[in-house]
């Protein structure tokens, strides 16, 4: 349908949600990259073979439905029946015919498949209820993993652009703008710059020409929020952009997203063109008169590109690198236009807030950090997956109660966020409320929202040579504190792993660090030094026995530890066919030994023993 | 007309001009190696770094690359606090680990105390500071016949796949305006090479002495019209032959009034 | 490159603008079609956008994106994330490496596999992550890694 | 324009007080600078003095990829913004009477610049074969 009037949306709402309500029974199956890499596809696949075959009376193959991310990755592949929410974890390709027999025909439950609480034991139906989903609150992940991303009207009858026809009908531009300055939103890309200030400064400008951009170039290593948006529910970000482009008024825009993000890509691209066909993009939106069209832009690869102004040149087909930003690019930025430029997260979030109100989105989250926000909990931590909480909610909640604590007994020993710009915060930080400024504060960053939970097992140092090994290659090499800088820091810290480093290498570690934060010339190298300044300020002692010791407490790293095997060896020669340097010998039913000098420490041996029969020494 | 206060002396300066314009015309020695007049500045070296604050910021400074900071009024710039001394000093500690053979990098290290660097020195590294203004030039005279390759810590300025590049024209724009000197390129036989690549030169047509490469020649003539004899002599037989043409319309003038 | 590849190639041309805005685009597209950016193609994309070729290369080497060496029939990436990282990315690595006899960003002699590392692939809660030919394997433990790619 | 620079070889008699003058006041760093002026000798005993004629339509100019030669409107000179020059050597290749030159002493290109209107040249020249003068 195009839609040439406002009255028509509603109108095509009305159709839509009919056309889902007759569908009495649908499958939802999820595949989010967590599940696809259980073989979700297949299993997608599977559903639809045997409901074609079978011919059942209240679903048809139509109603076999592929999802973004639902969000419980850990117990991937996930698939969940409507209407009664059922959720179905860890199914295999071969639980299919089980599912369909007994659920969909006899309407019982397939037992095993169902969430077992490892705690209280107790096992959940509908999926709301589980505490991984129970204390969550989805805004901006409001439609992912509940619809198919290519089947606008699935969005259409959950009110997706119904905001912008608001938008268009009854409210001035300026209005817009005040009431994303008055929900107090801040932009979900890292910095939590207030959005409603950055478009009405845009606004302001003189200019012909204005861009509206999308940052989907989630380079932080470790988060996947904005990926499983643009897959899932691509049609939010662009009625979130669009309502921007009306109220700064703009005529074109990009979205700018990884290449390492194919389906994204795709999706985004599909959405784009369902949009244009229903006449909600491009010229004359719902006969409106208001006309705005996006594209699609693929990065490169190159996390400096999520840094605006690198974005910008990116977009513009040049290699990304930043340029000193004292013109704001919101004045002088795309074809050195006035353009604004919000993360994902941001434009799917604006739409809500232009349906419910700034007041309504107040109330959620924390006076200075209204709101939700989502992150993806990920590393040592039972429940790793997609979450969305309300801002103010404490680190605590968010690992142990959603997150289900640390796996195989171990103690949590630091959580990372804000990805290589951010920092990690030790345990006791753990009642530190998230927002904004409290990370900050205390040394690390919202930053896009990755959440890396690390035990005991996991050395702050190796973390801090990690993430600056991943900044010296991410660098784009144009001014001197950024890549040399970064370049000796890294150097340091590696001889600090390697044992090889005195307190006066640590101390020059921290002058450098300093001058490489005001020196720099983008964000990348102004907190580039963050992962060696935060575990540095809250693991000193690890820094030491690295250095005076020659001890890596954690036994992580390689120059500094040895593994031995003990007697509980069992002979059964995993060790052997898992070590890639042959350093292991011995027979089978008979003790290992590890030749020392043959040794490269790499651990395989200690990952694949079921015996804990390796010693890390 | 602004006025902006430089290390406590009110300035004058035009609206819009750089602030590292600006300080150097008032005889403020501070050390820039990325920074030409021929090109746009990109802040690449960061040795110009300045503190700036304003009345109103009560207190609050930054610190920004006075190359690419235009001047407003009101503006208070301080260009050898502690804290811009030490950054310009790790800058140059770094740069002397990247370049320890370069003479003018050295140089400019002693000047801020540091004669020998606190990093270890890289093992690949050349005189190369990234400071693009090779790049630069190129790319002003229209050719852009190098770029930098790679990224980070790996960047190189190079020609294309590290071969001749087949756009430059060998006017030596690059070489000269290296701030360390790292651009080789020698003239022997009537012969030019830079970037591993070969010009003809010309050579004047009295006197013998080389000129400017043929394609160099080549490309003035044809984007800024300038007729080919004026390359064929050089400066020298040119000025003679410009005295002797001023000199046959002294003789004729003496003849005629004879 | 054969009369064939050319003519892949002007359609590839055919998609875009022909101006420098369309650099990385065209570039994307050509590896998408080749697996890597070959050198005719690379100059031919200069000529046809008005690109310098420096400029071209600048590009083709700033991004990860691109490769400028051929790559195996079989891409193995292995994530190196944050989190694949501490959940042992290294050793899935480690096994990768002396198993197929080369490093990342190599590719073995008889073009069979290309060894690849990307910083991360947004797969994080089931890291470690290797993906084999845009197949995704979550939880990959390391003596499962080399099996995994032979399998393909 | 409201000086001109003017040439009488008549009253040249080749001592090149001009070429000392001018490379004195082009001096720098106590080191006397490359002459832009040369008395030569067209015939024996002959001489013209020969600098730039800072033409209207300068080869110099135009031949300056990097915007480095520029006309001061006061003096009518044009002159080498040295800090724009990178030395490339087109001007020297393209003036066709040779009057820009390189200077190997500071390593420069130089060419007249009519001292900024008050000629070092034209002031020691004991026969007033050079005359700076309001037209």
């Amino acid at each position: 349908m195009h839609i040439d009037s406002i009255e028509k949306l509603s109108q095509w709402q009305t159709e839509c949600r009919a056309k889902q309500t007759a569908q009495k029974r649908k499958v939802l199956v999820c595949l989010g990259p967590g599940c696809l890499a259980g073989g979700s596809d297949e299993i997608l696949e599977e559903f639809k073979r045997i409901i074609a075959e079978k011919k059942l009376a209240d679903i048809t193959v139509d109603s076999i439905k592929k999802t973004g991310c639902h969000g419980f990755c850990a117990r991937g592949p996930l698939v969940v029946i409507e209407p009664e929410g059922i959720f179905y974890s860890k199914v295999k390709k071969a639980n299919v015919a089980e599912i369909i027999e007994t659920t969909l025909e006899k309407g019982e439950l397939v037992e095993k498949l169902l969430y077992k609480d490892p705690e209280s034991d107790k096992k959940y139906t509908d999926y709301k209820e589980i505490p991984f989903y129970a204390r969550q609150k989805r805004i901006s992940l409001r439609n992912v993993g509940q619809i198919d991303p290519d089947e606008i009207e699935e969005y259409v009858a959950r009110g997706g652009y119904a905001a912008l026809a608001k938008v268009l009908a009854e409210m001035k531009p300026q209005e817009v703008i005040d009431e994303v300055s008055q929900s107090g939103l801040r932009g979900r890309g890292g910095g939590g710059f207030p959005t409603g200030r950055k478009w009405a400064t845009c606004a302001k400008v003189e200019a012909d020409i204005r861009y509206v951009l999308c940052n989907g170039d989630e380079g932080d290593p470790g988060a996947f929020m904005d990926r499983c948006i643009m897959e899932g529910d691509p049609h939010s970000v662009l009625e979130g952009m669009i309502i921007c482009a009306y109220a700064v008024g703009s005529r074109e825009g990009y979205v700018y997203v990884r290449e390492e993000y194919p389906l994204a890509v795709i999706n985004m691209q599909k959405a784009i063109d369902a949009a244009h066909e229903h006449g909600l993009l491009g010229e004359n939106i719902m006969g409106t008169g208001f006309s705005y069209d996006i594209k699609v832009s693929r990065g490169g690869g190159a996390f400096v590109c999520g840094e605006s102004s690198a974005l910008m040149r990116s977009v513009g087909g040049e290699i990304g690198e930043p340029r000193a930003k004292y013109v704001r690019s919101v004045v002088k930025g795309l074809h050195d236009q006035p353009t604004v430029l919000n993360n994902v997260e941001t434009y799917a979030t604006v739409p809500v807030i232009m349906e419910k109100g700034a007041d309504w989105f107040k109330k959620i989250g924390t006076p200075k950090s209204p709101g939700t926000k989502a992150f993806s909990l990920a590393g040592k931590v039972c429940n790793t997956g997609l979450i969305e909480v309300p801002m103010g909610i404490s680190l605590r909640d968010i690992i142990y109660d959603i997150g289900g604590g640390i796996p195989d007994g171990r103690e949590f020993k630091a959580v990372q966020t804000g990805g290589p710009s951010g920092g990690c915060l030790p345990a006791d930080k753990l009642d530190l409320p998230v927002d904004f400024d409290s990370l900050t504060e205390a040394g690390s960053m919202m930053g896009s929202g990755g959440m890396i939970v690390m035990d005991d097992r996991t050395c702050a140092v190796d973390v801090a040579r990690y993430f600056l090994n991943f900044l010296v290659e991410e660098s784009c090499g144009k001014c001197v504190p950024c890549r040399e800088g970064l370049y000796q820091l890294h150097h340091l810290c590696v001889k600090i792993c390697e044992g090889k480093a005195s307190e006066d290498d640590l101390a020059l570690m921290e002058r450098l660090s300093k001058v490489i934060q005001t020196a720099s010339l983008c964000g990348l190298g102004q907190s580039g030094p963050n992962p060696f300044v935060s575990t540095v300020r809250y693991f000193r002692d690890e820094y030491l026995a690295h250095i005076k010791d020659k001890k890596c407490p954690a036994g992580v790293c390689r120059e500094l530890i040895t593994y031995t095997i003990n007697d509980k060896c069992t002979g059964c020669l995993a060790c052997i066919k898992v070590c890639p340097v042959d350093a292991i010998t011995g027979e089978k039913k008979k003790l290992h030994v590890i030749d020392q000098d043959a040794c490269t420490r790499c651990g395989s041996c200690y990952a694949v023993c079921n015996f804990d029969a390796v010693d890390i020494v | 007309m602004v006025h902006i206060t430089i290390n406590g002396k009110v300035v004058k300066a035009t609206e819009g001009e750089m602030l590292l314009t600006v300080i150097k015309r008032e005889g403020i020695d501070i050390p820039a190696l990325c920074h030409h007049e021929a090109i746009e500045p990109t802040g690449n070296c960061r040795l110009c770094m300045v503190e700036i604050t304003r009345a109103e910021w009560e207190g609050w400074k930054k610190h920004v690359t006075s190359c690419l900071y235009p001047v407003e009024d009101g503006l208070i710039v301080n260009t050898h606090t502690p804290e811009v001394i030490e950054i310009r000093k790790t800058i140059l500690d770094l740069q002397l680990a990247n370049c320890p053979n370069s003479e003018v990098i050295q140089k400019m290290a002693e000047e801020y105390g540091i004669y020998k660097t606190s990093y270890e020195t890289v093992p690949e590294g050349d005189n190369c500071i990234m400071c693009y203004a090779c790049t630069r030039i190129c790319e002003v005279l229209g050719k852009s016949a190098i770029s930098a390759v790679m990224r980070g810590h790996k960047k190189v300025i190079a020609p294309p796949f590290g071969e001749e590049p087949p756009d430059c024209i060998g006017c030596l724009a690059c070489a000269q305006i290296c701030p360390t000197n790292v651009i080789p390129w020698t003239d022997k036989d009537g012969t030019r090479t830079i970037w591993n690549k070969k010009f003809d030169l010309i050579t004047c047509k009295e006197c013998g002495k080389t000129i400017i490469t043929k394609d160099f020649a080549d490309y003035l003539m044809e984007q800024r019209d300038i007729p080919k004899e004026y390359f064929e002599l050089c400066d020298d037989c040119k000025r003679m032959q410009t005295a002797r043409k001023m000199g046959e319309i002294v003789t004729r003038a003496q003849e005629a009034t004879l | 490159m054969t009369q064939q590849d050319m003519t892949k190639l002007g359609d590839i041309f055919d998609h875009y603008p022909a101006d420098s805005g369309s650099l990385i685009g065209v570039l994307q597209d050509i590896q998408r079609e080749f697996h890597y950016l070959p050198r005719e193609a690379m100059a031919k994309t200069a000529e046809v956008l008005g690109v310098p070729l420096s400029k071209v290369y600048s590009v083709a080497t700033f991004y990860n994106a691109f490769s400028l060496t051929p790559r195996g029939d079989t891409i193995i990436r292995v994530c190196k994330g944050t989190a694949c990282h501490i959940k042992g990315a290294d050793l899935l690595l480690d096994q990768l490496e002396s198993g197929l006899g080369i490093k990342p960003g190599e590719t073995t002699a008889d073009l069979k596999y290309t060894l690849e590392v990307v910083n991360c692939v947004g797969a994080c809660a089931m890291a470690p992550v290797m993906i084999v030919n845009n197949k995704y394997y979550g939880n990959v433990a390391c003596n499962r890694a080399l099996k995994l790619v032979k399998k393909d | 324009m409201k000086y001109q620079f003017e040439v009488i070889p008549s009253k040249c008699i080749g001592c090149r007080t001009c070429e000392l003058a001018c490379a004195f006041a082009h001096a720098k760093n106590q080191k006397p600078g490359k002459s832009r002026i040369y008395p030569l000798a067209y015939a024996p005993d002959k001489y013209v003095p020969v600098a730039c004629l800072q033409c209207d339509d300068a080869a110099c100019v135009k031949s300056c990829m990097f915007n480095a030669l520029r006309r001061n409107e006061e003096t009518g000179a044009v002159e080498l913004d040295k800090e724009r020059c990178v030395k490339c050597g087109a001007c020297v290749a393209a003036c066709p009477f040779g009057c820009a030159l390189v200077d190997d002493v500071h390593d420069e290109i130089v060419k007249c610049d009519l001292c900024g209107g008050s000629p070092a040249c034209a002031a020691f020249c004991p026969t007033k074969a050079l005359v700076y003068k309001k037209v």
